[in-house]
């Protein structure tokens, strides 16, 4: 019965967190558990840091493939760290000056990459190769053409079509999908917490 | 041909991503001036309503934003300041919002350096105070007791900019740019109805549906919405004033219009190329 | 060259070195990938140390104003039994500290996704379909809630999509289809001005520090 | 709000009037228990007199122990609601306003007083425990009705049927299985509801003998995948071929992740990739990086505002709840088809709310009596 106890700390959790959004008197209960709850997940970012470490470190010494840019990798690690634990994180020490000026471009460049990718996503899925997929196109093509001065150049009522299919079909759709959604979770936590589903504890006994 | 539009079909994607690239960049770099169609709507009303007012007008510009609808409001704020400052219009400046004071003296210092306008003498920025509502109808009695000095800490009793200006009813019109609460609402109910000072305003394209309603009613007298406000704005203000310092949002709408035309002509085209090869494979139903 | 140039020339050349991944992929990515992951690993280890395990653990436990507060060792050990997942011998204790965060999790979103997916979508569509008064509002209105049911519909699985139920499914989802395409539509500006946001800085940040002013 | 409006009106068409004391000035002044909180506040709720002059500023006092008057709080003047705070549970305090023109006090207003206490119901939320724990029960029942040994029928998810074929695919081509789980934590219950799929696809791909792939997030989802994979692989009677290093963790980043999976994808050129879990602006990214490396993809979640993108990039999407009855659709488990049974009568519960809801909001402009109906209908679907 080694699942025991584990089972019964996500019932316990699971129960606290139902009752403190009901009984007003037990919030303070439910506040401590989050924190308890972010402190005890925070420590695991350990465990990742070290795998990370150990798998880089294991493909320079097996010479894997690409080994030569796991040094990279280590470096940018320890740079950050070591900076940010002797030198401070406050603007203009080094961890910060590295923070903006390299990890900030990164990170917009990556999420600016979306644009590339919409543009060839659309131009590949967007086929009328039926009549719903026909549909799909069109409410894009609609939208879009909504978006920007040249969809009411070519009629003025293209920003309104637009809006309206934002605020209907698509709504209904998004709703649709909220509630579906949600039922899951709910079934899904349900079977956590009392102790259906339990196969993310891993192991066989 | 017929080949050809079929090969068009399956492109390779580096191909799309070559003119996407393409399609922000030239703009921007050349600072493309698409032809933004100025309708009659509320940007142009903004812009006709401050074209009606005499050189020597007193507007207050309230900055109720921050940096994260910056891309948005920061570009009327420019075009505004501009163009008030082109007709000789005395600007009152402040925020109801604490990190708008510099956004606002941002915009108000490079256009007032351009154009050779004098801080205290063509514009002043109050600064910011709490109180949203409140503070706008205090105001309306006696803005030295609410604001005795301005951003920087002199106090504004002497400032030439400040003649005959004490409360709310002596300016000829009030703009908000806004991107939430306070804002727009609080200077038309607060200000606007009571003390019958016309309201103009801008704000991010999100929630300019619900200021709609304040254009119809005439209680405010214009709005800018997005980029694409911004992006007329710039555009009327130039019509006017050929030397005026460029804008972003007239670029940045150019470029977000390339774009979109190439993403569909791309649709366009990858349909045509889907439906030749479909009609010669004999159609698949 | 002050560190503001510096500054300048790494994010364009770090920021030059991911877009060449459109072309394919080639060593300037790899570098510059592998540096972003080391990097931002980095950042959220001190991330987490100095804004979660300083301020909401250690200065619960000892306060800075002095004294020991016991009850905060319970969350340090089981954060501590999390890291025992490296000694196979002791890795079974961690599924005491999963067992809190997987319950925790659970129970927060159980209310929480009741709340805000379900029954405020629920709430929302209870609407009189004459709201608006026009002909087209009745139209828009029907076709909201017809559209909600469908799409509810289609998301049954223990009865088979058939008959009445199938038609409706099917109109559920030709619903969803064109919500998915205005939703997608709707993305791309947004997209784009991101792409914008990048350019400008290269064009108008990085290329003034070699002279070239556009 | 309105009332403050139509108050601030009249108060402007006043001035000029004199500063008056808090007898006049201020009006239906009361206090009372916070409601629904953990005890400890007191709600003080007033309105301003409509032909007075609004005061600069009002100061809210406090009466202490000892019988003498403190200040609390300096409020705006026409703030008109305050609540205190930090107090002590079934004693009763006592407040005035004293108003302040120009700085000075005027006369302070009547006194109010009430006792502070905690609640043990959330007035705002009965409808919803109620409907929850009718979910819960209607749920429960069809689990043990599955247990039980009840027939139970599940509807063809093509993305699942495609499953097998995608990890067949692999190891015809001797190529890996990438298997994406989202990026958010273990508390996400989209990433548990990925973790239970990753143990269906790992005894798969034990069975066929390619190598899995699972790049991660999150330390904790890094750790929990390690232990689900290895039960997996020991349960089809292959433990030797399972390989803790290919379950990694990358970065926490949101973008440097998509950057170190677009890397493994274009290296290690999968023949098949999942992306099952929560996933954000990255989505699109790392379909399409997939696409170009010629993989089937299988992509799942219930985020609303991604799933366009992966139906335009993947071969296969599992839409909103399809990704939570993935684990009954793959495993058959008799106890987990009886769940998805029961999450179909919620569903049906809710278009039966509102159907109902419409037609009586809809009849009720006319009659009133369905107008109540939908009345009701909302009260129990609203939260507070």
């Amino acid at each position: 019965m080694r699942l025991a106890i584990p089972l019964t700390i996500t019932f316990v959790a699971g129960m606290i967190m139902i009752l403190q959004f009901f009984v007003p008197a037990t919030q303070s209960l439910g506040e401590s558990l989050q924190e308890w709850y972010m402190i005890v997940a925070s420590f695991a970012i350990f465990l990742g840091a070290m795998n990370l470490i150990t798998v880089h470190v294991h493909k320079i010494r097996f010479r894997a493939k690409n080994w030569k840019y796991s040094p990279v990798t280590i470096a940018g690690f320890a740079a950050m760290v070591l900076t940010g634990l002797f030198m401070g994180i406050e603007t203009g020490r080094p961890f910060d000056f590295m923070f903006t000026t390299m990890m900030v471009p990164m990170g917009a460049t990556m999420f600016s990459l979306l644009a590339f990718f919409v543009a060839s996503a659309a131009f590949r899925a967007f086929r009328a190769s039926n009549w719903r997929a026909t549909l799909l196109l069109a409410s894009a093509f609609i939208v879009m053409l909504g978006r920007v001065p040249i969809g009411s150049m070519i009629w003025n009522r293209i920003p309104l079509v637009s809006e309206w299919i934002m605020q209907v079909p698509n709504l209904a759709g998004q709703r649709a999908v909220m509630i579906g959604a949600a039922m899951g979770m709910v079934a899904t936590s349900l079977r956590m917490i009392f102790g259906i589903e339990r196969s993310y504890l891993g192991g066989t006994d | 041909m017929a080949k050809f539009i079929e090969k068009l079909g399956t492109v390779d994607r580096r191909v799309i991503f070559l003119l996407m690239a393409l399609a922000v960049i030239l703009p921007l770099a050349f600072r493309m001036n698409l032809p933004i169609p100025i309708e009659e709507g509320p940007s142009k009303d903004l812009y006709d309503a401050i074209e009606a007012l005499p050189p020597g007008s007193r507007v207050l510009l309230s900055f109720d934003y921050d940096p994260s609808t910056m891309p948005e409001l920061q570009p009327m704020a420019v075009a505004l300041a501009q163009h008030l400052m082109t007709k000789d219009i005395k600007i009152v400046s402040m925020a109801l919002w604490p990190m708008g004071v510099s956004l606002g003296n941002e915009a108000l210092t490079m256009v007032g350096d351009s154009l050779g306008r004098e801080e205290y003498v063509d514009w002043v920025n109050l600064g910011y105070k709490t109180g949203g509502g409140v503070l706008i109808v205090r105001m309306g009695s006696n803005i030295q007791t609410v604001f005795p000095n301005d951003y920087d800490g002199n106090p504004i009793a002497d400032m030439p900019v400040m003649e005959g200006v004490n409360k709310l009813g002596d300016f000829d019109m009030i703009i908000s740019l806004s991107a939430g609460d306070p804002g727009i609402p609080a200077w038309v109910m607060m200000a606007g109805d009571r003390f019958n000072i016309p309201i103009g305003g801008g704000c991010t394209a999100v929630s300019a549906p619900q200021f709609y309603p304040y254009l119809g009613t005439g209680q405010m007298v214009g709005l800018l919405g997005g980029l694409k406000g911004a992006a007329d704005y710039e555009t009327m203000v130039r019509l006017e004033e050929d030397d005026a310092a460029p804008g972003t949002a007239t670029p940045g709408m150019a470029a977000q219009s390339v774009a979109h035309l190439v993403i569909m002509l791309f649709i366009i085209i990858g349909n045509i190329a889907y439906l030749s090869t479909k009609q010669k494979k004999g159609g698949l139903r | 060259m002050n560190w503001e140039v510096i500054g300048i020339w790494l994010g364009a050349l770090l920021s030059l070195s991911l877009y060449s991944f459109l072309y394919k992929d080639n060593p300037f990515y790899k570098f510059a990938e592998h540096l972003f992951v080391g990097m931002s690993a980095g950042y959220w280890v001190i991330y987490t140390i100095m804004n979660v395990l300083v301020p909401n653990w250690w200065q619960n436990m000892v306060p800075p104003s002095g004294g020991f507060q016991p009850i905060w060792i319970i969350p340090g050990v089981l954060g501590l039994f999390m890291l025992f997942r490296l000694i196979p011998k002791l890795s079974s204790y961690s599924r005491l500290s999963l067992a809190l965060i997987v319950g925790t999790g659970a129970g927060l979103s159980m209310t929480a996704m009741l709340q805000t997916n379900a029954l405020a979508q629920v709430h929302g569509t209870i609407i009189s379909l004459g709201t608006g008064g026009g002909w087209f509002d009745w139209v828009s209105n029907i076709i909201m809630v017809t559209g909600v049911v469908c799409g509810l519909v289609y998301f049954f699985f223990s009865k088979p999509h058939e008959g009445v139920m199938g038609g409706a499914a099917n109109v559920g989802i030709t619903l969803l289809m064109v919500a998915f395409g205005a939703s997608f539509g709707y993305t791309v500006m947004a997209r784009i001005s991101l792409l914008i946001g990048q350019t400008q800085f290269l064009l108008f940040d990085w290329l003034p520090t070699m002279g070239i002013n556009l | 709000m309105m009332k403050t409006l139509v108050v601030l009106s009249l108060l402007l068409t006043a001035g000029g009037a004199l500063a008056q004391g808090g007898e006049g000035l201020i009006e239906c002044f009361t206090a009372q228990d916070a409601p629904n909180d953990a005890g400890g506040g007191i709600d003080l709720v007033w309105t301003l007199s409509l032909d007075a002059v609004p005061p600069d500023s009002i100061v809210l006092e406090r009466k202490d122990g000892d019988g003498g008057w403190h200040s609390i709080a300096a409020l705006a003047p026409l703030s008109g609601r305050k609540t205190d705070n930090e107090l002590e549970n079934g004693v009763e305090y006592s407040y005035r306003l004293v108003p302040y023109y120009g700085g000075i006090a005027q006369e302070p207003s009547a006194e109010v007083s009430a006792v502070p206490g905690k609640q043990w119901i959330h007035s705002g939320r009965v409808g919803m425990l109620v409907i929850l724990t009718l979910i819960c029960i209607i749920i429960m029942y069809f689990i043990e009705q599955g247990k039980r040994g009840k027939e139970l029928f599940i509807r063809r998810i093509a993305g699942l049927t495609a499953v097998e074929d995608a990890v067949g695919r692999a190891t015809e081509m001797g190529r890996p299985v990438l298997y994406i789980p989202g990026i958010m934590d273990m508390d996400d219950i989209q990433t548990i509801a990925s973790m239970v799929i990753l143990g269906r696809v790992a005894a798969r791909t034990a069975e066929y003998g390619s190598p899995l792939v699972v790049p991660t997030c999150r330390s904790v989802v890094m750790s929990v995948a390690q232990e689900v994979v290895k039960a997996s692989y020991i349960q089809a009677g292959r433990p030797d071929a399972f390989i803790k290093e290919n379950i990694s963790y990358l970065t926490d980043d949101q973008f440097g992740y998509a950057a170190g999976v677009d890397g493994i994808m274009v290296r290690e050129r999968p023949a098949a990739i999942f992306m099952l879990g929560t996933f954000y602006a990255e989505s699109l990214i790392l379909a399409e990086t997939g696409r170009s490396v010629g993989a089937i993809q299988i992509a799942g979640t219930a985020m609303p505002s991604q799933i366009p993108f992966f139906v335009a990039a993947c071969d296969y999407t599992l839409i909103g709840e399809e990704l939570f009855a993935a684990s009954a659709y793959l495993s058959k488990e008799p106890k987990l088809l009886g769940s998805l049974r029961g999450q179909d009568v919620a569903k049906l519960f809710f278009m039966v709310v509102i159907t109902l809801g419409v037609i009586a909001a809809t009849v009720g402009e006319a009659w009133e009596p369905a107008a109540r109906v939908a009345e009701f209908l909302r009260t129990i679907t609203n939260v507070e």
